[in-house]
């Protein structure tokens, strides 16, 4: 059992998505509780993912491959998960807003937020206010997460955060906001709930928004 | 041997070229003197018909304070960037607007004071809001040609461009550190990308009689040194994709662009040494926009130096444009200083050497290796693929042998990158063709082959 | 003939000093490297009870963001200056805890990364804050010298001030274009104060085992520069009144301050070739507070290079504070690669060449006037009022020499301001007492005679 | 008549209080409008002194001694100008915000002011927001001019417009601010009627706001 958990740690560690399937299947085949795979296998190996790029030691190709391993044996680990009732860490709505297409600081927050566990529903860029809107109200989500490179492109959070309080949504949901020009100032400004510097203090923002 | 215009890396100094450009306000790039360039830009705003009246008073005020500077400190001769913001090319006549009124104001100051200046405008390259992008069909590269006619018919004097051919595969490819398809974006999709675009760019620039200016691989190499400069992404591979984009950039020259190139292109010293065109560089003093890893090195051989791009916004002793470009100023007046007293070769080797070995990129950017690049890049022949592989295996052998000799500091995961790379940059295959059947799978729909006439 | 330290200009150059210092954490200043001296403050904030937790994270952030900035670059030592704004003197806890905030950061990236830092804290004067001022009397006095004490106690590695004695009279002959107010205000007044002063903080300095840094004559000097700049007065008095102030400066030192002298003090080459203390300097990079006239002219001898103050705002690539910390230390670089490469002395020349004959203000800055400044300055004796009026015939002989030669452009109003002061200073009396008695009547309510222990 | 009216304009732009005096004297002996003097003489006189401070021919202690040229006729002047019912252009208090000592620049404002014949309540430096008001009320001020050179005082410069509102004397009175660190925004943010980059260009403005 230890030996099997161990493999799918190590499994996405390396980036290995063929073993990780493999092993995760092998667990559940022996009948182990999907919730053991999920934490102390993969959540577990995503936190040392997150350790090793915050060392220097992993850059963000092997976070990548990691997080693609984890989605594999995820897609395994799933319907099971559904059965036992285990929960997503929470659900976010990520987009760039209108007008801005730099979308790699969103790509990377979002595939942060998957390995910590959180479900993603990623609205791509250049997302106008009621796409954001449609999104948190057919989702539930529970956290919207904003990106803006281009100071022209930095009001629209504001007109999104409004957007969401003309739907009656504002209180539901918890908004963060990011990018190169953002401040904690900015931030404040507009009504958000937060923003963090980079993609990994991303991910303490958003545990720490919804308590998690 | 194929020869490239300078004989030896040692020919080379700032404020020289061999082949100067003279703006049409007289203005001679390249020969004799390092000229300052500022780039400035708005603060966070949203720019709409409304706002449009606000815009177009910002540029002139920030305008009037650069120039209002230049004449306190007594420069006499100052080149203006005016770097398009979305909007301003998505809707040609607003930059035209712009571009018109900054031209108003340089008029003015030369009236009054005598300061001359030329004004640089860089269209933003609009086709990169769809993803994939249209490159050719459709509107957006039709609005960026009238941005580009409207602006040089409303004063602009030198044209440029950050064209983005390629990106929609490179920014993935950055990401999963994937050589084969850095290759793809830089040595196919961009160069022929840039064909098309700079035919179109210099035709306009010869039908107003203004300067086709350059094209720098900003959401390439930059992109990779930022993320780089973020721990994204390993320093050796920034450092590879550094000398990969020069033979991309190369390009608008072949076709008719004759420099000044712009700032954000770091591959400039390679371009001046194959081509003899003025460049323009920026570095340590563009630290406003991003931190530089060589930020003295790259004025060694700059023709304009820049400081990449400012915001206005108020510090103690005023707005930041007019503060960066007194730096800028004092930058220059100690390069010119040095020149006149025949001293210029000897700042150059120390500005080179107070950066060469101090961080990973800097070891590809040291005068010599630029050097060795542009000549290995002339000696791969005129096929953009091939000079691409010449200048990414040269790159490579670079960074090999400093980590052999401990030239510089190498970290473990660097130290395995480097090797990783390595291996994916020996097995490149010799034709585009095959890399572009190797090339994963899920590249194949991040971008349109017809949107480069290519049919694979 | 009277020795200073130097026997000649040629000998002084830029991170040597004759006496270098060494700070509590092993920086040797003045031994041989220029090291970067960053000072950051707040942005426009109330600064009271309720937003001082406000105020000390942000400190926190700023120190954070510029070491690691400093890291990135490897660059190994760092000077850091806590400027104190009004308040953070006027209650001395309050300062205090943000200079042992700071100090925290600082050790902490010590022990992270090995980066060594010294953090030099300057008291606000705020004794400027009452007219007329009490300079000894009362609690002013008294608040400034426990503020020395908690933040000498609190971390602070070196101590400095930007006194002001005798401003209250100068910033009225200022206005006035007074040369006779202006010596008495700086031959007399300041000097009076600063012995008192220095003899205070030179002993706290003692009690706590740090270093007595330096005073500067920014609130004369500097203030009539930015007046000139503001083309409030003429440019001439700016540059008399410049060198005017260096025998005030120089008290600090004879009371036992041992450098590195402060940034402000534009005058600090004379007193380094005086006394052979080490220097911070500010000029191009220090933009950002101010225009300067001279912006490369004032690195020729430094031994710290400063940005002189900025505020923390978000530029594109991060706060301000770091984006001056990268410039500054790309500027070090150079200067220590030249030093490194025996090229120290033809780069220092270069510096001084490149501005010292393009404004008035500089030409008093030539190194080898201040050279011979401070040659002048120790032939008139130990007495400051003959010092002053040395220093003071000097200037004028220096720029009435430079406007007959047409070394420089001296505009139509600026040589009817220099045969104006001309004819001042020639009928200056030779005694403080005589000049008593010649002052405006009007200045008698400026200032408290018996706060400096005068009693006429 | 012509030659008086020259010698009080000479007598101001070089800054000669005596020949200033004398001659306003004789010009009221001979029986002179005062308002003619006022506008022919004086108020011409600094206008071109303030050309030439403009042109950089004349530089701060030129001004100050015309300026002081101009006081010493005015004194003689004001005692008729009042018979014959002539005001100044407008009541200007103004001072240095609390926390404040740096007066240079608000000196300078105030002279320009002067010189184009505004009547100065000149509080001085560190002026608390409730003596603003108090001399806006006693002075029936038509503008306040407010300076601060520190970014840690500049806050107190809402602090003062608040203290205007909450006396009921915002809407009476039109606000300038001014001091280095002082822009456009900052002016707009806290409801100030504007600023000006110098103190001859606050003069500009002063007219403006008044419709002067
Ligand atoms: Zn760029
Ligand atoms: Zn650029
Ligand atoms: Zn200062």
């Amino acid at each position: 059992m230890e030996a099997l958990l161990q493999a799918i740690y190590d499994g996405i560690i390396d980036g290995n998505k063929d073993q990780v399937t493999a092993k995760v299947q092998e667990a559940l085949d022996n009948g182990l509780p999907p919730e053991t795979i999920l934490n102390q296998g993969m959540v577990a190996a995503m936190a040392e993912v997150g350790r090793l790029f915050e060392e220097g030691e992993y850059f963000v190709p092997e976070m990548l491959v990691a997080a693609r391993a984890m989605q594999a044996g995820l897609a395994l680990l799933k319907p099971k998960l559904v059965q036992a009732d285990v929960k997503a860490a929470g659900k976010v709505v990520a987009g760039t807003v209108k007008g801005d297409l730099h979308d790699i600081g969103k790509n990377l927050v979002c595939m942060m937020l998957e390995g910590a566990s959180f479900e993603i529903i990623d609205l791509g860029s250049d997302v106008s206010p009621e796409r954001f809107v449609e999104a948190v109200q057919a989702y539930q989500a529970d956290i919207v997460a904003m990106s803006a490179l281009l100071t022209t492109t930095m009001p629209n959070m504001k007109v999104t955060i409004d957007a969401l309080k003309a739907a009656g949504l504002r209180d539901k949901v918890k908004v963060m906001v990011g990018g190169a020009p953002v401040t904690p100032e900015f931030a404040r400004e507009i009504g958000a709930d937060g923003t963090a510097p980079d993609a990994s203090q991303a991910v303490t923002l958003a545990k720490s928004l919804i308590g998690a | 041997m194929i020869g490239i215009a300078y004989k030896t890396a040692q020919e080379m100094v700032f404020g020289n070229a061999l082949h100067p450009v003279t703006t049409p306000s007289g203005i001679v790039i390249g020969g004799g003197a390092v000229i300052p360039e500022v780039n400035y830009t708005l603060p966070p705003m949203v720019i709409n018909e409304t706002t449009l009246p606000e815009v177009r008073l910002r540029y002139r005020e920030m305008t009037r304070r650069i120039l209002q500077r230049a004449v306190e400190l007594r420069q006499e001769v100052l080149i203006l960037e005016f770097e398009q913001l979305y909007e301003l090319t998505q809707y040609p006549h607003w930059g035209a607007y712009v571009t018109s009124d900054i031209k108003e104001v340089m008029e003015e100051f030369t009236r009054t004071y005598g300061v001359k200046s030329a004004l640089r405008v860089t269209i933003a390259d609009i086709r990169d809001k769809e993803r994939p992008p249209r490159m050719r069909s459709g509107e957006p590269m039709q609005t960026m040609l009238k941005a580009f006619d409207q602006c040089a018919a409303a004063g602009a004097d030198i044209l440029s461009i950050e064209s983005t051919g390629g990106k929609e595969l490179t920014d993935r490819a950055l990401l999963d550190g994937d050589i084969e398809g850095l290759v793809y974006g830089l040595g196919v999709l961009a160069p022929n990308d840039m064909v098309y675009l700079w035919d179109h760019i210099v035709a306009i620039a010869r039908k107003h009689g203004v300067i086709a200016g350059g094209d720098t691989a900003c959401g390439f190499a930059n992109t990779a040194m930022q993320l780089a400069h973020q721990r994204m992404l390993p320093k050796v591979l920034a450092a590879i994709v550094r000398l990969m984009a020069a033979p991309r950039s190369l390009v608008a020259i072949e076709r008719g662009a004759t420099g000044p190139l712009k700032d954000c292109a770091y591959e400039n010293p390679i371009l001046k040494a194959i081509t003899g065109v003025p460049i323009s560089m920026e570095g340590k003093t563009s630290a406003c926009a991003h931190s530089s890893p060589y930020g003295n090195l790259t004025a060694a051989v700059c023709d304009l130096w820049s400081n990449e791009s400012v915001q206005d916004v108020k510090l103690l002793s005023g707005y930041t444009p007019e503060v960066f470009t007194e730096m800028l100023i004092y930058d220059c007046r100690l390069m010119n200083t040095a020149l006149r007293q025949n001293a210029g070769q000897m700042l150059r080797d120390l500005l080179v050497q107070s950066d060469h070995r101090t961080d990973i990129q800097s070891l590809v950017m040291d005068l010599d290796v630029c050097f060795e690049t542009a000549r290995r890049i002339k000696e791969a022949g005129t096929d953009s693929y091939a000079r691409t592989l010449a200048a990414t295996r040269w790159a490579l052998e670079v960074l090999l042998q400093a980590q052999q000799n401990n030239v510089t500091e190498f970290s473990r995961s660097e130290t395995r990158w480097l090797n990783h790379l390595s291996n994916a940059i020996q097995s490149l295959p010799e034709t585009p063709d095959e890399l572009r059947h190797r090339l994963k799978t899920e590249y194949n729909s991040l971008f349109i082959p017809a949107e480069y006439e290519l049919w694979i």
